[in-house]
């Protein structure tokens, strides 16, 4: 009995005893969720015009963080660097395209499922190589991205805000309106759309499967170097951020490989409640550091209620 | 050129099922046991056990059972890790509590630990298939390793987190722990390899491997065929965890010595599912392949620029080897998806036929 | 030890039920894809030992019919009585074990596998040596796969496939796909055989070789056949009755010449208006 | 192989003591359902027992003659030994006969049972079943399709066994009268009769008497040491007298293993599968091979090229010395063991041929580069002539002394002697009693001295080996009296692998003319590398690169032809390329692929006149008979070419070497 009541009761007494603290775990756990949103945006924009599982999505993220500092490191300012580490992922684009996707065009998904994780370790590899394993800080003051933090007193608690957390929601929610606007509207987006049903369908109709493939890469480049901004701002540049990108999975699976909006929420509800359920249920319960498995859980459960995730189309087995 | 088919013919199905029925690829094996079992042990160095001939058998192992599972019934898996840190700890735990238990009944028990799990987090698979699955797998890698971190029973509570092998007798040598001499470890492992392998060579090729490789290629025809799918692929998550189990235990006690949580990592996952995708997946040659490859990898990087004389730090040596290795993972896949294995397969082919092209 | 060529075994197994008497009765069958409705309250029966055409324009529910027969869909209403069961769900795997067995419209093999692997798989409901056995491999193992196999070696004699029997079958021509398919189902040893359209995509000569097996199964082994079919000249010569689907519906039902002069079945070739 | 009694002198005979002395060795093998059925000497005697008493139940007498119908199988290779056993005559017929040509060898004959492979064999029977009186019964191997047939007169194979069971079953001692039956029969009781496929007219029935086709199969047992440790595949047809002696008749003698192929396209494979250690084959399945190595080598990779070049030249120079066991440099020795491990073994492994002990080719002149290329190669191919009167072998090369345009001295026995107008007659101990029914004809193929006519023009070298030039019949003069043999100039052109086959004409002419028929799968295979698209055989066999091609090949043979002195005059000036291939469902080949000349010449009489004319092309229609059945026509404008001629004193440059 006793070890139900602190299981079902304990924790949502501790929400309403101190409203401010949970209130600062939701934040937290909204700020970690917009970035598993961004990371999984990445693998969706892939996935959606290429049919291709990118687990390299995460190494991209720490590629380009890695390529930024260090290049601010040999003195390039901060301001320029950005735009070059957008070429350098560019060059990297269409590397990738050339001489890994081209040769897969019509291959099965598990092969290029596997071809990116042999991107991934590449990338590791290189990664180590040039910069070095060790650790870098994120240059966020010359960013520009304020460093100071708001405090808050909601119900005469104390909430603090960092400010860079709050930038890194803002840049994420135009990053995803920009997405959205270019995929839906513009002539490329439908293109990249066409692409993901039937690679030989689209070339058919003249799509060039090289020029998109390149630009879509490109633009998931980008999304990995907002990421990889924001993230490094927060846990400082490392390797060790790759398997944290690992959490992008779940949330793709949460929210239907397909839909940029599944990607969204399923990233910020993952964020959220891995947070609330490491300090309520985690830490008092099952002795803390629940968040390295929690989200796969819960993606888990997900699918065996709905096999496609919450937004994916239904599933119609055809004989 | 070597290969001489002609004249090989059979005359009953029995001889028809030999495991080798050209006689040449028979000379090949023994060759390759004579070289396993005489000349490696009396011409190994202890650094060639150690950092070559051990770890390649062990690997290969771990790769064997993962391929049972992704290669031959198509059910993708990323927690081999933890799946070998299942197995090791439920050895580790069977000596602790029954300290004169023999090491290879710890061993085989210590499996079927890991094929409950394996099946366990392979219920899922009925219901969802794929990427989808990669991800109750993942479930699994993280889940395990946080429990042995956290549950403390594990390692008999001492303060390091880590378990260490006690030393243990077999037949009065001592094979496990810090006394062990390395050939007793290595022609353990070698003997423990070769009857597995060979157990599972004989159940991929019977009815069971079929109905694996039916499911793989298509589960609703597999279906309709009268498979049930449910056991097949349990069967295929318990015979894998299984193998995959006893390679976690040969791991800590025949190789490492001693081992804490984090060494049955997601990096020891993908670790395995390189030598199985490189080795070749639906193959058991492949993942002999695929483990020599990927562990003398680091071993050749590391000695021999050293030997022409611009000697590579360890860390730069690290990063080199995994930048290879994802090079060979794409080279693979656009050469030869099947891996090492068909690549074999081909020049073998070649041999047969040659002189001629076709 | 020669595999002693007995020609018998290639009789089907004898289901108790005589023949021309009812072995299966669909019984207002509906079935529906959330809204779209593949098919509404169609009843039929099959005699034992006949060759019961399914014929329809695209689209006309045919294959859906077949898919509710051997348990893959589950319809919404109405049941079927197969051997004197009576049942709505059932799952595809207890279909086959009652000897339902079938062939696909777009070739279902396995491309990982070899022909005789293929039509092995046919025979993994009838074998049973669990995994201990299997590991040994020599003994009760191999003599039950040797067991089979010398069942599906009559099958590959009787579907002339003996050139093809190692090759993979993925790099099979489309018309030996389909006998390879044809010998796996018939390796079941069903009682009652569906076939989707065995002959689309075939030239003149397949077409008459699969007609030739078909009617080799159907009267030397005493199989039902339950015939999807588009072309006309095969389905009059081959069928002892005829079901006409249209748009989900049953439009006619009867011998052969009958159903041909039926107004209603011209009228859904020919297309007039719905 | 020492025994006890005398030597055996009928074929069953030899059944009881093989079952004796080899009970447990392989007798048949069959590869069906995948794998190599097998039965052993003991086993094939039972079976042969059961059926041989089952036939008695059905009413066999002895004397009685039972057809043979259907390819290579084990139980009609029984059903001979079974007739032969119970007195009866044995009558094998080509399964790929026409109806009207098997209704009329089973009429004349008067068969009263006919053993048949399967269904195809039992409708052909059926067809004209109300012509065949005396026949008593149909009994089939292969039961499908057969089932609902009304079973009056039809039993399936293994029904008759039983029959033959339940009559030992019923009476104890019908087994061992069985055997003495077998063992007192004589030896002047006919064993065989088989029916030529006579290039002129209807075919006859040779008569072979037991005791003369078993005294010749002992001599060359004896001959090539053939031991019970041999294999061999049954390919060729089994009505022919060479499958016959070959597999059936030593088979018995020296109790080795015949094995029967799973079909007609599998040949290949289940040579490969066996690797027997006699092999037996026609030139034209040499030419075969020849070709397919060339065409699969032309497509190899650079390196295998050279390499495979180097050794086959190595093999050209040395190889045949070394089979032959002469002397040669230790360095040639070297690199040809070199060559055995790179490119000789795994080719011989390829094609089958690696455990081959004894290899014999006849029926046709085999070309001299095609024949050394076997031998350099290290088959021990050697040539022998025969005929179905000879029961086959009436001369047969000895291991060591083997040329490739001669076939060798008399066999063992056989007394050979040459007639005025030069045609080879001889005496041998498998000499054929007579045609059946048919003694006038037996008259006139035989001399008042007891010589059989072989009809072919020959002559005997210094070294004793008999030289065949032509059928005599066909030898003929040139209008200014010089030697005119059509088939030697027609062999030298079909040496050529991009010819398949070349018919001559000169006879009474002033000069010598050819037809020739392109190979398809050489000169395709060469069209497809030089990238020259062609429609159809006709459109390639008029295209002018070939005629280009095929003048430089009749060019080299009228070289060949000026070296020799009796044929310099009778060089080929002109030749036509045929617009469709010679076919024997035209009538234009016998069934075992042989020019009918007199046929061809009378059918395409306006090309021959063209030719002669002087004409540069002719426009021809001919008919043409499809596989079914149904007849068509083809018809193209053939173009007749000039080729240049030497004088017989031009040195030749291959002598030289």
């Amino acid at each position: 009995m006793e070890m139900l009541h602190s299981i079902l009761v304990a924790p949502f007494a501790d929400m309403a005893e101190a409203p401010d603290f949970f209130l600062q775990v939701v934040w937290e756990g909204l700020v970690s969720g917009v970035l598993y949103a961004l990371i999984a945006l990445g693998f969706v924009l892939i996935y959606k015009s290429s049919r291709i599982f990118n687990f390299a999505q995460g190494i991209m993220v720490v590629f380009a963080a890695l390529t930024l500092v260090g290049l601010h490191e040999n003195g390039v300012p901060a301001l320029l660097a950005v735009p070059l580490t957008l070429v350098v992922m560019f060059f990297l684009a269409v590397g990738i395209e050339r001489v890994v996707l081209r040769p897969l065009v019509n291959q099965p998904d598990i092969i290029l499922f596997m071809a990116t994780i042999g991107i991934t370790l590449f990338l590791i590899g290189l990664g180590e190589t040039i910069f070095g394993g060790a650790n870098k800080i994120m240059i966020t003051e010359q960013l520009g991205i304020p460093t100071g933090s708001w405090v808050l007193e909601p119900f005469g608690g104390f909430v603090s805000i960092e400010q860079r957390d709050m930038t890194a929601v803002v840049g994420a929610v135009l990053l995803v309106i920009a997405l959205l606007l270019f995929l839906n509207k513009s002539k490329m987006g439908r293109a990249i759309r066409a692409l993901g049903d039937d690679h030989q369908a689209a070339l058919s109709v003249g799509i060039s499967l090289s020029t998109i493939w390149v630009l879509v890469w490109f633009i998931s480049g980008i999304i990995a170097l907002a990421t990889g901004i924001v993230w490094g701002a927060r846990a400082g540049v490392s390797f060790a951020l790759e398997v944290i990108a690992l959490k992008a999975l779940p949330v793709l699976m949460l929210g239907g490989l397909e839909s940029v909006t599944g990607a969204i929420v399923g990233g910020l509800a993952i964020g959220i409640l891995e947070k609330v359920f490491e300090i309520y249920w985690g830490q008092p319960l099952l002795g803390g550091n629940t968040e390295a498995w929690f989200a796969y859980m819960l993606a888990l459960l997900v699918l065996l209620v709905r096999p496609q995730g919450l937004f994916g189309e239904k599933i119609i087995e055809r004989v | 050129m070597f290969y001489r088919i002609a004249g090989q013919y059979k005359t009953s199905y029995h001889t028809d099922y030999a495991l080798f029925p050209v006689k040449q690829d028979a000379w090949l094996l023994a060759l390759i046991l004579l070289f396993a079992f005489v000349v490696f042990p009396l011409t190994a160095s202890d650094f060639m056990f150690r950092a070559l001939l051990i770890p390649v058998l062990i690997y290969a192992l771990a790769a064997l059972g993962l391929n049972i599972l992704t290669g031959y019934a198509g059910q993708l898996s990323l927690g081999t890790g933890a799946f070998m840190g299942v197995g090791a700890y439920a050895c580790y735990k069977l000596i602790t509590i029954f300290p004169d238990l023999n090491i290879i009944v710890a061993i085989a028990l210590s499996g079927f630990f890991s094929a409950a799990a394996g099946v366990a987090f392979g219920l899922p698979s009925l219901r969802i298939k794929g990427f989808y699955l990669a991800i109750a797998t993942l479930a699994a890698q993280f889940f395990l390793l946080w429990l042995f971190q956290k549950w403390a029973w594990l390692y008999n509570y001492n303060a390091s987190g880590a378990i260490q092998v006690p030393n243990m007798q077999l037949f009065g040598v001592t094979v496990a722990g810090a006394q062990a001499p390395v050939l007793a470890q290595y022609f353990f492992v070698l003997i423990v390899v070769c009857v597995i392998t060979m157990f599972a060579v004989n159940i991929t090729r019977g009815r069971i491997g079929r109905t694996w490789k039916a499911v793989r290629d298509m589960d609703i025809a597999a279906e309709l065929v009268g498979i049930n799918l449910m056991k097949a692929k349990l069967s295929a998550f318990f015979v894998s965890s299984y193998i995959v189990g006893i390679a976690g235990a040969l791991f800590v006690f025949m190789w490492r010595g001693a081992a804490e949580a984090d060494l049955f990592d997601i990096q020891l996952s993908f670790r395995v599912l390189f030598i199985a995708i490189i080795g070749g997946l639906g193959s058991i040659l492949g993942n002999y392949l695929g483990a020599l490859l990927i562990v003398a990898l680091p071993v050749l990087i590391g000695t021999v620029p050293a030997a022409f004389g611009l000697p590579i730090s360890s860390a730069m040596v690290e990063h080199l080897n995994t930048m290879i290795i994802g090079a060979l993972i794409i080279g693979f896949l656009i050469i030869e998806p099947h891996g090492l294995a068909r690549f074999w397969a081909l020049i073998r082919e070649k041999l047969i036929i040659w002189p001629f092209p076709h | 030890m020669n595999a002693h060529p007995d020609h018998e075994s290639l009789v089907a197994s004898d289901d108790g039920i005589a023949k021309g008497d009812l072995l299966m009765d669909v019984r207002n069958v509906s079935l529906s894809f959330g809204g779209v409705k593949a098919i509404t309250d169609i009843s039929f029966d099959v005699r034992k030992g006949e060759i019961r055409a399914i014929i329809g324009p695209n689209g006309a529910g045919k294959t859906s019919m077949l898919n509710v027969i051997n348990g893959f869909y589950t319809p919404q209403v109405g049941t079927i009585t197969f051997r004197g069961k009576e049942r709505r769900a059932m799952k595809p795997h207890d279909a086959v074990r009652q000897g339902i067995a079938r062939t696909f419209q777009n070739v279902a093999l396995f491309k990982g596998m070899s022909t005789l692997d293929n039509i092995m798989a046919g025979r993994s409901v009838r074998m049973n040596r669990n995994i201990a056995w299997q590991m040994l491999w020599r003994g009760p193992a191999l003599n039950e796969e040797i067991e089979h196999r010398e069942k599906v070696e009559e099958i590959i004699d009787f579907l002339e496939i003996e050139h093809i029997r190692r090759t993979p079958v993925g790099k099979l021509p489309y018309g030996l796909q389909k006998r390879v398919e044809l010998g796996r189902a018939l390796a079941m040893e069903p009682s009652l055989l569906l076939l989707d359209e065995p002959m689309a995509g075939m030239n003149l000569e397949e077409k008459e070789d699969m007609s030739r097996f078909i009617l080799d199964v159907n009267q030397q082994r005493g199989t039902t056949i339950a015939l999807i079919e588009h072309d006309m000249g095969v389905v009059m010569d081959l069928s002892d009755r005829v079901v006409v689907l249209d748009y989900g519906k049953k439009i006619a039902d009867g011998p052969p010449e009958e159903v041909k002069n039926s107004q209603a079945v011209i009228d859904a070739y020919l297309g007039v208006p719905h | 192989m020492a025994q006890a009694h005398p030597l055996p002198d009928t074929f069953p005979k030899y059944l009881l003591r093989n079952a004796e002395m080899f009970g447990t060795r392989p007798a048949m093998r069959h590869k069906d359902r995948g794998i190599w059925q097998s039965w052993t000497w003991a086993e094939q005697r039972d079976q042969i027992r059961d059926f041989a008493l089952g036939l008695t139940r059905l009413g066999l007498q002895k004397g009685d003659k039972v057809a043979i119908v259907g390819a290579n199988r084990p139980r009609l290779y029984w059903a001979v030994c079974a007739v032969q056993s119970v007195g009866g005559i044995p009558l094998p017929v080509y399964a790929d006969a026409v109806a009207d040509e098997l209704s009329y060898v089973l009429t004349h004959a008067g068969v009263r049972f006919a053993v048949v492979q399967d269904q195809e064999q039992v409708d052909k029977l059926q067809s004209f079943i109300e012509r065949l009186t005396s026949l008593a019964a149909i009994i089939y191997d292969e039961p499908r399709g057969l089932r609902d047939y009304d079973k009056h007169m039809l039993h399936d194979f293994s029904d008759v066994q039983d029959m033959g069971r339940r009559a030992q079953s019923a009476d104890a001692q019908l087994a061992s009268r069985w055997e003495s039956d077998i063992r007192n029969a004589s030896g002047e009781d006919i064993s065989i009769m088989l029916y030529t496929s006579g290039t002129t007219g209807r075919s006859k029935g040779v008569m072979l008497k037991a005791k003369n086709a078993v005294k010749a199969a002992q001599d060359t047992v004896a001959f090539d040491k053939l031991s019970e440790t041999d294999s061999v595949l049954a390919y060729l047809p089994l009505a022919w007298v060479g499958d016959h002696y070959l597999n059936y008749a030593q088979g018995y003698v020296a109790g080795f293993c015949v094995a029967c192929p799973e079909s007609a396209q599998t040949v290949a494979q289940d040579l490969r599968e066996l690797a027997p250690t006699f092999y037996f084959a026609p030139p034209r399945v040499f030419e075969g091979l020849l070709t397919s190595i060339t065409i699969r080598m032309d497509d190899a990779s650079a390196l295998k090229q050279r390499i495979y070049r180097h050794f086959i030249d190595v093999a050209r120079k040395h190889g045949e010395a070394i089979l032959e066991g002469r002397k040669v440099p230790a360095t040639a020795r070297m690199s040809y063991a070199l060559g055995e491990v790179l490119v000789y073994g795994p080719l011989k492994n390829v094609l089958g041929l690696s455990n081959i002990r004894v290899a014999y080719t006849a029926g046709e002149a085999i070309g001299a580069d095609l024949f050394s290329f076997f031998r350099a190669l290290g088959v021990n191919l050697k040539q022998l002539y025969g005929q179905t009167e000879a029961f086959l072998y009436v001369t047969c090369q000895k291991d060591g002394q083997v040329r490739s345009d001669t076939v060798g001295p008399p066999a063992p026995n056989v007394d050979i002697r040459i007639s005025q107008d030069g045609e080879v007659q001889f005496r041998s101990p498998g000499m054929f009693s007579g045609y059946y029914l048919e003694d006038d004809k037996t008259a006139d193929a035989m001399t008042p001295d007891g010589y059989v006519k072989t009809g072919d023009a020959g002559f005997f070298e210094k070294d004793g080996q008999l030289k065949i030039i032509d059928r005599a019949k066909d030898v003929g003069k040139l209008s200014n009296g010089a030697l005119f043999a059509p088939k030697y100039i027609e062999n030298m052109l079909k040496f050529f692998p991009n010819i398949k086959e070349a018919v001559a004409f000169g006879n009474g002419n002033d000069f010598a003319s050819a037809f020739i028929n392109i190979d398809l799968q050489a000169v395709g295979n060469w069209a497809e590398r030089n990238n020259i698209a062609y429609a159809s055989y006709q459109e390639l066999a008029g295209h002018p690169l070939v005629y280009k091609m095929i003048a430089a090949n009749v060019e080299d043979t009228n070289r060949r032809l000026a070296a020799e002195p009796m044929m310099a005059a009778a060089q080929i000036k002109r030749f036509l390329i045929l617009h469709k291939e010679l076919d024997a469902d035209d009538g234009e080949l016998t069934r075992t692929q042989k020019v009918r000349r007199a046929f061809v010449a009378e059918r395409y009489a306006p090309l021959i006149e063209a030719v002669y004319d002087g004409s540069a092309e002719k426009f021809v229609d001919t008919e043409v008979t499809y596989e079914d059945g149904r007849k068509g026509r083809i018809s193209a404008t053939v173009k007749i070419v000039d080729t240049a001629v030497f004088d017989p004193a031009e040195p030749m440059q291959e002598a030289a070497e």
